[in-house]
C-alpha cells in the first residue's frame, strides 16, 4: 500500500472549503456546507488510517528518503534553495493526523447542530475545513517552508474563525489581536528556517534532521537556530510570552474553540518541536528552557484559571497550563509523554469546550459562573459528559488525563533524579502542584455548574442566534428561525453523539493507546526512544518512580476534587469569605495580573504614538524639506528684486561697473 | 604726415579713451535728459577721435568712412533724442531723470 | 513575428485618438476593446518568447530614427520586461473595467490619456534604446498628469503638480548620468550607439569614482519613481488624489519602473558602485519598510493608507534587488515581489474605488462593518489584504519570503540584521491592513451620514447613507482574474521563477563578480554571521566616496 | 603687472588723480571745491603731458605737429570736463562745441582734413545747434543766471563717486593696453596703393583732366610735380581716397546711412506733433 493517497488527505478538505465557500452564495445551499465538512475531514481521516501501514519509522542517523516523501509539484526552486509542495509520513506524522481528522471530524458533526440557524452557515463550515487543510499540511510537511505554510495558514483560519462573530466588537479585535501574536512567533520562526537555510543550505526536513543529527560541535548559528523556532513555537502555542492571544480567542463560536484553541492548532508547536527535536538537540540550553518556559506557564496559567468566572476563559487557561505541561514533557525529552498528553488532552478538552457550549447554547449565551447553579436536573447527559471531561482534566486516578500527566511527571522526576539535575526535580514538584490547582479549578466549574440549588439567569443573545447581533441590536428576523429561549434544556443527540465518544476516548484512551502512542512516537524521533527506556529503569529511593508518580499524582488530583467539593459544593458561603479575605490576590488573578494591561502600555500605545510621530514627522520635515526645494527659486527672486528700481541711471551705473571690472579682469588675464 | 608710430598711436587713443569716459561718467552723473544725451554725444566724439587715429595708424582709409556713419548714426539719435525729451518735458515739465522711473522691477 | 512588440506597443498610441475623435458613443467599450486587444498580442509575444534561453534578447526590432545620432526605435524584450508587459497589460482592461462607472463627465479625455499612458508604459518595458526609454519613462508622467489633476478628488491639482515635478527633477539626474555612460561608451570618438546592451558592456570600462556618480544620478530618478524613503511623500498624495483606473495603474505598473530601471541599468552598469552602495540603501529601504508600516497605522483615509502600504511594499522590493552576493533568491525575490505588488494592490484600490463610488468618501470613521451589507466584496477585501500581507498560499508571500531569505544569506551586501528589521515590517504590515480590515469590513455596520457636509449634530442625527448595493456582475469580473492570478502566483509561482533565473543571472553577474573578488581579497567570510554581528565588514579595498550616492541627491 | 613700462604708472596715478579732480568738479551738495578740483585736474594733466612729452621718442623734424596734439587734447579734455560738470545745460552745450573743435583739431593732426571739417560743420554746427535750441525749448521756469537757483536735479549729480570711479577704472584699464605692449599695424588691412587705384578706377579719366584740375591752379605742372609729391597725380588726396572708399567698398552703408536719417526725420515729425495736455497721465 503506498503512501499516494495521503496526497488527498490535506486537498480533500480544501476542496471542501472551496465547494463551501460557494455554498454562502446561495442560501438554499447553505445546507450542504456541514455534510460536505464532515465528510471530508471523515474522509481524510479514513486516508490516514488507510496509509498507515506503509509509513515506516524514520531514523535521522540514515535518512532513507523515498518511502517517506510523496511530491505533488515544485513550490519554489532558486539557485539551491529547493521548496516543493511534498508530504513526508512517518509515525509521528500519522499521530497528529489520527488527532488532528479525529477530534475535527466530532467537532464538525457538533458544530452542525450547534451553529444551525446562524446565518454565516456555510462561511463557519468553509473557515473549518480550511483550518484542516492548514493543519494537515502543517503535520505532513516536508520542508520547514510548506510548514510555515501551514502555520500560517491555521493562523489566517483562527483570524477567520474567532472574527466569526464579526458584528462583535470584541471578537474583531481578538481576531486581529490572535492573528498578529501569532504573526510575531511567525518572524521568529521564519527567521529560524533562514538560518537553518543559511547553515545547512537545505530546508527539507529530512536532510536538516540528518545534518542536524551529525553536527559534533555547533557554531553560534546553531546555537540561534533552537532558540528562534522557540519563539515561534510558543507564538502557536500560547506560552508565557505570547499567550495573551488565546483566553480573547474565546470569542469566537465554542466549535472553533474546542477545535482549534484546544485540541489542534495550539499543540502545533509541541509537534514542532518534537519533530525538530534533533535540531534542538544542537545547543545545549534550548530543551531546558522549553521545560522551563512549559512548568512555569503551566502554573501561572493554573493561578489565573483559579479566579475566572467565565466558563470558557477557564478552559483557555486550562488550555494553556496543559500545554505548559506538553512542553515540560518535550523539554526533557520525553516527547512519549508530551505526544500521550496532547493526544489524551486533544479528547478530555474538546469534550469540555463543547460540554460548556452546550450549556451556553441551552442558558441563551450565559457564560458567567455566578449567574449557572445546580444544572444537573436540566442537563444532566451533559452534567455527565462535562464530570468524565473534568475528571479525566484533574487527572482522576486511571482517566487519560491521568495516565500522561502522571507520564510526564514521573519523566521529570526520574531525569531529575538520575541526572542529579534539581533543576527536573523542581520542574517536577512545580508540575505536581500545578496539578492539585487544575483538579481545583476544573471542579470548581463543575461543582458551580451542576451542583448546588438550581438557578439561573438567561444570557441576553437569542438562542440561534447565540451572539451573532450585538446587545440592542434587533436581529433580521426574516431569514432565521427564532426559537424564544424559555429555559434551559437538553441538547439534541446530534450534538451529544459527539461528545459521548470523546467521553469514551477522555476516559479510556490512557489505558488502551498507551503502548500503541509510545510505539509510534519512539519509532519517530532516536532521541525519544533513548530517553524513553533511559526513563524506564531509574529508582527512587529504592521503588520504581513511574509506581510512585501514580500514587502521588492521585493523590493530589483526589486532594484537588475534595478541595473544590468543599468549597464549591458543600460550604458555598466559606468559598466566599476566603475570597473576602484574600480580596487583593483574587481581583489580581482575575485580571490576568494585568498582563494584557502590560502590553498594551509597553508596545501596542507606543508604538501607536511612534506612528503618529512618523506621521507627522512626514508630512513636516519630509514635504517641509521638498516644499523648501520648491521655495528656493522664489527666494532667490525676492532677493534681487530690490535691484529693479527703474533707475535709468542705476542701470547705466550697473554697466559701466561691469564692464570695468571685465576690462580690469582681461586686463589681468592677459597681462600676467 | 609720417609714419605714426605706435606710441604716438597711444596718445591719440589716450585722448579718444579720456572722452568716451568723460561722457560716460556725465551720462551717469547728470540728471538732466538732454545733458546726459549730450554726454553720449561725447562719448561719440571718443570713438571717431579713436576711428581716425586707427585709421591714420592702419593706412586703411575705411576708418575714415566710418566717421561719417558714426556722424549719421549721432545727428539721427541727436534728432530723436531731442523729439523724445521735447515730449516727455511737455507730459512732466520737467526735465529730471530719475522722474521716469515707472519700469519699476 | 518580431513585429508583435511594436504593434502591441503603439496600437494604444494609435487607438488613443481614435478612441478620443471617433467613437463618441460606447466609448468604454471601446477602450476596453483596445486594452484587450493589446493584452492578446502580448499573450501571443509570450508564446513567441522562446522561454528555454530566456535571457537572451528576442522579439527585437529596430527602426533606425535619427541615425547620424545613433537613436533608434529598437524594441527587444528578455524575460523580466516581458513578466512585466504581461502585468501592464493584464491590468490595463481591468483599470478601464474598473473605472466604467466611476468617471461619468469628459469620457473621452480620460480614456484618451489612459490609452497613451499605457503604450508610454510598455514602451519603457520593450524598449532596448537608451533614449527611446528614457522618452517613454518621462512620457508616462504626462498622462498620468492629466489624469490626476482632471479627474481627482478635492486636491487634485495640487497632487499633480508634485507628482510630475517630483518625478520630474529626479529623472533629470538620471537622464544625466545615463549620457554619461553613453557618452563614455563612445570613448570621445563622436559615433553614439544607444543600444542597452551594447552600453552595458561598454559600462564596465567605468572607473570606480565614475560608477559612484554614475549610480548617484540613476538613484535620483529611479529612487523617487520607487517611493524610497525620503522621497516618498509625492505617492500618497499622488494616490488619494487619482481617480481608480490612475491609482491602479500608478501602483501597479508605475513604481515598477522604478525597480526596473534600477534593476536593467544600475546593477550591470555599476557593479562596484552597487556594492559600495548597498548597505546604504539597503538601510534607506529597511527605514522605509518600518517608517511607512507605522504611518499606515495612524492613517485615516483609506487610499492613504493602502499608499504608504506600496511604498512599505516597495522597500521590500529594493532591499531584494540589493541582496547581491552568492545566490539570485533576493533579485529574484525582487521581481516575484513586483508582478505581485502590482496585482495585490492594484486590486485593493480597484476595491477602494467601488467602496468610494457607492459612499463617495474615503474616511475609515465614516464606514464600518460593511461585511454584513457587501459581503462579496468583503470576501474580495480581505482576500486582497490577505495577500498584500504575504499570507502563504498567496503571491505576497513568495516574493516576500525570498525577498528577506536573500537579505539574509548575502553577508556581503546586506545581512541578518537587515532581514530581521525587514522581518518585523511583515508584523506591521499586519498589525495596519488587520486594522483597516477589522475597521472597514468587519464590526458593526456604520455608515457614512447622508451628505457628508450636513452639520452632523442636526436634532434627528445624521441621515445614514442608503446601505450600498453589493458588487454588481462587471465589478466581480474585475476582481476574479486578479483573485485567481494571486491564488495561482501563490501556489504555483515555479514558472515564473524559472524564466526569472537566466536574465537575473546576465543582469547580476557584473555585481556578483566584485563580490566574488571582493571575497577572496579579505579571505573567506564564513558563510553565516551569528546573530549580533552588526553591518558586514567594510571592503576594504573599495573606500565609498564621503557621502554615499543616494544621500546628497536630493 | 610688474613689467608694466613706467609710463603706465603714470598714467594710473594720472587716471586716479583726475577721477579726484573730477570728483570734486562734479556739483554735489558738499562744500564748493570746484576751484580746488579745477586746479588740481589741471595739474594732473600737465603732468602727464609733459610725462608723455619727455617720453616721446626723438621724432627729429617732425616733432612739431606733436605739439598740436598736446593743445589740442588738452582743450578736449578740459572742455569734456567742464561740458560734464557745468550747472546750466546751455553752457555745457557750448564747452560741447569746444570739444569739437578740438577733435577736429585732433583730426587735422592726423592727417584727416575732410572729417575735420565735416566734423566741425555737421557736429558742432547741426547737431549741437539743435541741442542749443532743445535746451531753451525745454528751460526750466528758474531762469535766473546764478546757479543756486537753477533746479535741484541740476545741481545734484546722482552718486557721482561711484560712477567716476567706475568710469576711471575703466579708463586705467584702457590705457594700460596701448601704452604697454606696442601695437603693430596689420598690414593686410592696408588699403591698395594709389596707383593701382589709379589704373584700375580712374582709368576712365583721362590723366588730362587730372593734370587739367591741376593745371588751374599751376601753370607749370612739371616742377610743381616735382616739388610738392602730394600733387603728384599718382598721389591720391583724402577726400578722393576716403570718397572711393566710401562709394566702392560701403555702398550698402550709404544707403542706410540715408535711410537712417529720413527714418529718424519722420520719427522727430511723428513725435513732435502728438497733442499732449502736460499734465494728464497716459495710463
Amino acid at each position: 500500500m503506498t503512501l499516494q493517497p495521503a496526497i488527498l488527505i490535506p486537498w480533500l478538505p480544501a476542496l471542501s472549503a472551496g465547494l463551501c465557500g460557494l455554498c454562502c452564495v446561495r442560501k438554499s445551499w447553505r445546507r450542504l456546507a456541514a455534510p460536505l465538512t464532515i465528510g471530508a475531514i471523515f474522509a481524510s481521516f479514513l486516508l490516514a488510517v488507510l496509509v498507515s501501514p506503509a509509513v515506516k519509522p524514520f531514523d535521522p542517523a540514515e535518512p532513507d528518503l523515498a518511502p517517506h516523501v510523496v511530491t505533488l509539484f515544485s513550490w519554489i526552486h532558486v539557485g539551491d534553495f529547493r521548496v516543493d509542495m511534498a508530504y513526508f509520513l512517518d509515525p509521528l506524522t500519522l499521530l497528529m493526523l489520527m488527532v488532528v481528522c479525529g477530534v475535527g471530524t466530532l467537532v464538525a458533526v457538533y458544530a452542525a447542530g450547534y451553529m444551525a440557524g446562524d446565518r454565516g452557515y456555510a462561511r463557519f463550515f468553509a473557515g473549518v475545513s480550511l483550518f484542516i487543510f492548514a493543519m494537515t499540511t502543517l503535520v505532513m510537511a516536508d520542508n520547514l517552508v510548506l510548514l510555515y505554510l501551514g502555520w500560517e495558514g491555521v493562523g489566517l483560519c483562527s483570524y477567520l474563525l474567532i472574527g466569526f462573530y464579526y458584528q462583535k466588537p470584541s471578537a474583531v479585535a481578538a481576531a486581529k489581536k490572535a492573528f498578529i501574536v501569532n504573526r510575531i512567533g511567525d518572524l521568529g520562526f521564519a527567521l529560524g528556517i533562514f538560518l537553518i537555510y543559511s547553515t545547512f543550505h537545505t530546508v527539507s526536513l529530512a536532510e536538516v534532521l540528518s545534518l542536524a543529527h551529525h553536527v559534533e560541535e555547533p557554531t553560534t548559528a546553531h546555537l540561534w537556530i533552537p532558540f528562534l523556532l522557540m519563539l515561534g513555537a510558543f507564538g502557536k502555542s500560547a506560552q508565557i510570552p505570547l499567550y495573551v492571544w488565546l483566553p480573547d480567542a474565546m470569542e469566537g463560536p465554542t466549535p472553533v474553540s474546542a477545535l482549534i484553541h484546544a485540541a489542534t492548532m495550539v499543540t502545533a508547536g509541541v509537534y514542532m518541536i518534537a519533530r525538530l527535536l534533533p535540531v534542538f538537540e544542537l545547543s545545549p540550553y534550548a530543551l531546558p528552557t522549553v521545560a522551563i518556559v512549559g512548568a512555569v506557564t503551566a502554573l501561572f496559567a493554573a493561578t489565573i484559571a483559579l479566579c475566572q468566572y467565565d466558563l470558557k476563559r477557564i478552559y483557555a487557561y486550562s488550555t494553556i497550563s496543559q500545554l505548559g505541561y506538553m512542553f515540560l514533557g518535550v523539554g526533557v525529552l520525553s516527547t512519549v509523554g508530551g505526544m500521550f498528553h496532547l493526544f489524551t488532552h486533544a479528547f478530555f478538552k474538546a469534550l469540555l469546550f463543547l460540554t460548556a457550549g452546550s450549556v451556553m447554547h441551552a442558558l441563551a449565551g450565559q457564560l458567567d459562573l455566578r449567574k449557572i447553579s445546580g444544572l444537573r436536573t436540566r442537563m444532566p447527559i451533559t452534567c455527565l459528559l462535562m464530570l468524565f471531561g473534568c475528571l479525566a482534566l484533574a487527572g482522576f486516578p486511571f482517566t487519560a488525563g491521568f495516565f500522561s500527566k502522571d507520564l510526564i511527571l514521573a519523566d521529570v522526576l526520574v531525569r531529575g533524579l538520575s541526572l542529579h539535575q534539581p533543576l527536573y526535580t523542581t520542574l517536577a514538584v512545580v508540575g505536581l502542584v500545578t496539578a492539585f490547582l487544575t483538579a481545583f479549578y476544573t471542579f470548581r466549574l463543575w461543582f458551580r455548574v451542576f451542583l448546588g440549588p438550581t438557578r439561573y439567569e438567561l444570557g441576553d443573545e437569542h438562542h440561534a442566534a447565540d451572539g451573532a447581533h450585538a446587545a440592542g441590536h434587533a436581529a433580521d428576523a426574516h431569514d432565521i428561525k427564532i426559537e424564544h429561549v424559555h429555559d434551559a434544556h437538553e441538547m439534541p443527540w446530534l450534538m451529544n453523539a459527539p461528545l459521548v465518544v470523546l467521553a469514551v476516548g477522555a476516559l479510556f484512551a490512557g489505558l488502551f493507546c498507551k503502548s500503541w502512542l509510545a510505539g509510534l512516537v519512539t519509532q519517530s524521533s532516536a532521541a525519544a526512544a533513548a530517553a524513553h527506556s533511559l526513563h524506564a529503569h531509574a529508582t527512587l529511593c529504592g521503588y520504581d518512580p513511574h509506581l510512585a508518580m501514580e500514587f502521588i499524582s492521585s493523590a493530589v488530583a483526589v486532594l484537588g476534587i475534595a478541595a473544590a467539593a468543599y468549597f464549591h459544593w458543600l460550604n458555598r458561603p466559606a468559598a466566599d469569605s476566603v475570597a473576602a479575605r484574600y480580596r487583593g490576590l483574587v481581583s489580581l488573578l482575575n485580571h490576568k495580573y494585568y498582563v494584557d494591561e502590560i502590553y498594551d502600555a509597553l508596545i501596542v500605545r507606543p508604538l501607536r504614538a511612534l506612528g503618529g510621530l512618523c506621521f507627522v514627522l512626514d508630512r513636516l520635515i519630509v514635504e517641509g524639506l521638498v516644499a523648501l526645494v520648491g521655495f528656493l527659486p522664489r527666494l532667490l527672486g525676492l532677493g534681487l528684486q530690490p535691484t529693479q528700481q527703474g533707475a535709468l541711471q542705476g542701470y547705466g551705473l550697473g554697466m559701466a561697473a561691469g564692464i570695468a571690472i571685465l576690462a580690469l579682469l582681461i586686463a589681468l588675464a592677459l597681462g600676467t | 604726415m609720417t609714419q605714426l608710430d605706435s606710441y604716438t598711436l597711444a596718445h591719440f587713443l589716450l585722448t579718444s579713451f579720456a572722452l568716451f569716459t568723460l561722457g560716460m561718467i556725465g551720462f551717469l552723473i547728470r540728471r538732466n535728459l538732454i545733458i546726459m544725451f549730450l554726454c553720449t554725444e561725447l562719448m561719440f566724439q571718443g570713438v571717431v577721435i579713436a576711428l581716425v587715429a586707427f585709421s591714420r595708424f592702419h593706412h586703411n582709409v575705411t576708418g575714415q568712412t566710418f566717421v561719417i556713419f558714426v556722424l549719421t548714426v549721432a545727428a539721427a539719435e541727436a534728432a530723436l533724442a531731442l523729439a523724445l525729451v521735447v515730449l516727455l518735458f511737455r507730459r512732466k515739465a520737467t526735465l529730471d531723470a530719475s522722474a521716469w522711473s515707472s519700469l519699476k522691477g | 513575428m518580431n513585429a508583435l512588440i511594436p504593434l502591441m506597443t503603439l496600437l494604444p498610441l494609435v487607438m488613443a485618438p481614435v478612441t478620443f475623435a471617433l467613437l463618441a458613443y460606447k466609448l468604454n467599450w471601446h477602450a476596453l476593446a483596445t486594452t484587450l486587444l493589446t493584452l492578446a498580442i502580448s499573450i501571443a509575444a509570450a508564446f513567441a518568447f522562446d522561454w528555454k534561453h530566456a535571457d537572451t534578447l528576442q522579439l527585437v526590432t529596430v527602426w533606425p530614427w535619427i541615425s547620424d545620432f545613433g537613436f533608434t526605435f529598437s524594441f527587444g524584450v528578455d524575460a523580466i520586461s516581458l513578466c512585466l508587459v504581461l502585468l501592464t497589460t493584464f491590468l490595463m482592461p481591468l483599470a478601464v473595467l474598473g473605472s466604467f462607472a466611476a468617471i461619468q463627465e469628459r469620457r473621452r479625455e480620460f480614456f484618451f490619456w489612459l490609452l497613451m499612458l499605457e503604450s508610454a508604459m510598455l514602451g519603457t518595458f520593450v524598449a532596448r534604446d537608451l533614449i527611446f526609454f528614457y522618452i517613454c519613462f518621462e512620457f508616462t508622467l504626462i498622462p498620468l498628469f492629466f489624469l490626476i489633476g482632471i479627474f481627482g478628488s478635492t486636491q487634485r491639482l495640487r497632487a499633480a503638480r508634485v507628482f510630475f515635478l517630483y518625478t520630474f527633477t529626479g529623472s533629470m539626474l538620471t537622464l544625466a548620468g545615463l549620457l554619461f555612460v553613453a557618452w563614455h561608451a563612445t570613448g570621445g570618438s563622436g559615433r553614439w550607439n544607444f543600444d542597452i546592451s551594447y552600453l552595458t558592456a561598454a559600462a564596465q570600462q567605468l572607473s570606480y569614482p565614475q560608477q559612484m556618480l554614475v549610480l548617484g544620478a540613476l538613484l535620483a530618478g529611479f529612487a523617487v519613481k520607487v517611493p524610497l524613503f525620503p522621497l516618498h511623500t509625492w505617492l500618497p498624495l499622488a494616490h488619494t488624489e487619482a481617480p481608480t483606473a490612475g491609482s491602479v495603474i500608478l501602483a501597479g505598473v508605475l513604481l515598477k519602473l522604478g525597480t526596473y530601471g534600477l534593476l536593467r541599468f544600475a546593477l550591470p552598469m555599476t557593479p562596484q558602485a552597487i556594492v559600495a552602495l548597498a548597505p546604504y540603501i539597503g538601510l534607506i529601504a529597511v527605514i522605509g519598510i518600518l517608517y511607512t508600516a507605522l504611518i499606515c497605522w495612524v492613517q485615516k483615509d483609506l487610499k492613504k493608507l493602502i499608499a504608504y502600504s506600496s511604498v512599505s511594499h516597495l522597500g521590500f522590493c529594493v532591499l531584494g534587488l540589493f541582496a547581491l552576493g552568492s545566490n539570485l533568491i533576493g533579485p529574484t525575490g525582487s521581481v516575484l515581489y513586483m508582478i505581485n505588488h502590482g496585482l495585490s494592490t492594484g486590486a485593493l484600490f480597484l476595491c477602494v474605488g467601488m467602496i468610494y463610488e457607492r459612499l463617495h468618501t474615503r474616511e475609515m470613521r465614516h464606514m464600518q462593518g460593511l461585511a454584513k451589507v457587501m459581503p462579496v466584496w468583503s470576501f474580495f477585501m480581505v482576500f486582497f489584504c490577505l495577500a498584500s500581507v504575504g499570507l502563504p498560499g498567496l503571491n505576497g508571500f513568495v516574493g516576500e519570503f525570498l525577498t528577506l531569505l536573500g537579505a539574509y544569506t548575502s553577508p556581503h551586501t546586506l545581512g541578518q540584521p537587515y532581514a530581521v528589521a525587514a522581518g518585523f515590517g511583515m508584523i506591521f504590515a499586519a498589525i495596519y491592513i488587520l486594522y483597516m480590515v477589522g475597521k472597514v469590513v468587519f464590526g458593526p455596520l456604520v455608515l457614512p451620514p447622508a451628505d457628508l457636509h450636513a452639520p452632523a449634530t442636526t436634532p434627528a442625527g445624521p441621515a445614514h447613507h442608503a446601505a450600498p448595493k453589493d458588487l454588481n456582475f462587471r465589478e466581480i469580473v474585475t476582481l476574479a482574474p486578479l483573485a485567481i492570478a494571486c491564488l495561482a502566483l501563490g501556489l504555483y509561482p515555479q514558472p515564473v521563477i524559472d524564466c526569472l533565473q537566466s536574465p537575473l543571472e546576465t543582469l547580476t553577474h557584473p555585481v556578483t563578480s566584485v563580490v566574488q573578488a571582493q571575497m577572496s581579497a579579505q579571505g573567506p567570510v564564513t558563510a553565516v554571521t551569528s546573530e549580533e554581528k552588526n553591518l558586514p565588514d567594510w571592503p576594504s579595498d573599495t573606500s565609498p566616496l564621503a557621502n554615499p550616492g543616494d544621500a546628497e541627491h536630493r | 603687472m610688474n613689467n608694466t613700462p613706467p609710463v603706465v604708472w603714470i598714467l594710473y596715478a594720472g587716471s586716479v588723480l583726475g577721477a579726484l579732480a573730477l570728483y570734486l568738479i562734479a556739483p554735489k551738495p558738499g562744500p564748493k571745491l570746484a576751484r580746488l578740483g579745477g586746479l588740481l585736474g589741471a595739474v594732473t594733466l600737465g603732468g602727464v603731458w609733459l610725462a608723455l612729452a619727455r617720453l616721446l621718442p626723438d621724432l627729429g623734424p617732425d616733432r612739431a605737429p606733436f605739439v598740436y596734439y598736446y593743445v589740442f587734447s588738452a582743450i578736449a579734455i578740459v572742455s569734456a570736463v567742464r561740458v560734464i560738470t557745468h550747472v546750466k545745460p546751455v553752457y555745457s552745450a557750448l564747452w560741447f562745441v569746444m570739444v569739437v573743435l578740438a577733435s577736429a583739431g585732433l583730426l587735422l593732426t592726423l592727417d584727416a582734413p575732410f572729417m575735420a571739417l565735416a566734423m566741425v560743420i555737421i557736429y558742432a554746427g547741426a547737431i549741437l545747434v539743435t541741442y542749443v535750441f532743445v535746451i531753451m525749448l525745454a528751460a526750466d521756469t528758474g531762469d535766473s543766471l546764478n546757479p543756486d537757483q537753477s533746479p535741484e536735479y541740476e545741481r545734484l549729480a546722482r552718486e557721482p563717486f561711484a560712477a567716476i570711479a567706475a568710469g576711471f577704472l575703466l579708463l586705467a584699464v584702457l590705457l594700460s593696453i596701448p601704452f604697454s605692449q606696442p601695437l603693430v599695424p596689420n598690414p593686410k588691412t592696408a588699403s591698395e596703393t594709389d596707383a593701382k587705384i589709379i589704373q584700375s578706377v580712374l582709368v576712365q579719366r583721362p590723366a588730362q583732366q587730372l593734370l587739367k584740375r591741376l593745371a588751374l591752379d599751376n601753370a607749370n605742372q612739371v616742377d610743381l610735380l616735382a616739388k610738392d609729391p602730394s600733387l603728384n597725380p599718382q598721389q591720391l588726396t583724402n577726400i578722393e581716397r576716403l570718397g572711393l572708399d566710401l562709394f566702392r567698398s560701403h555702398p550698402l552703408g550709404l544707403e542706410l546711412a540715408g535711410i537712417i536719417l529720413t527714418v529718424s526725420l519722420v520719427g522727430a515729425v511723428v513725435l513732435a506733433r502728438q497733442r499732449i495736455n502736460p499734465n494728464s497721465d497716459p495710463h
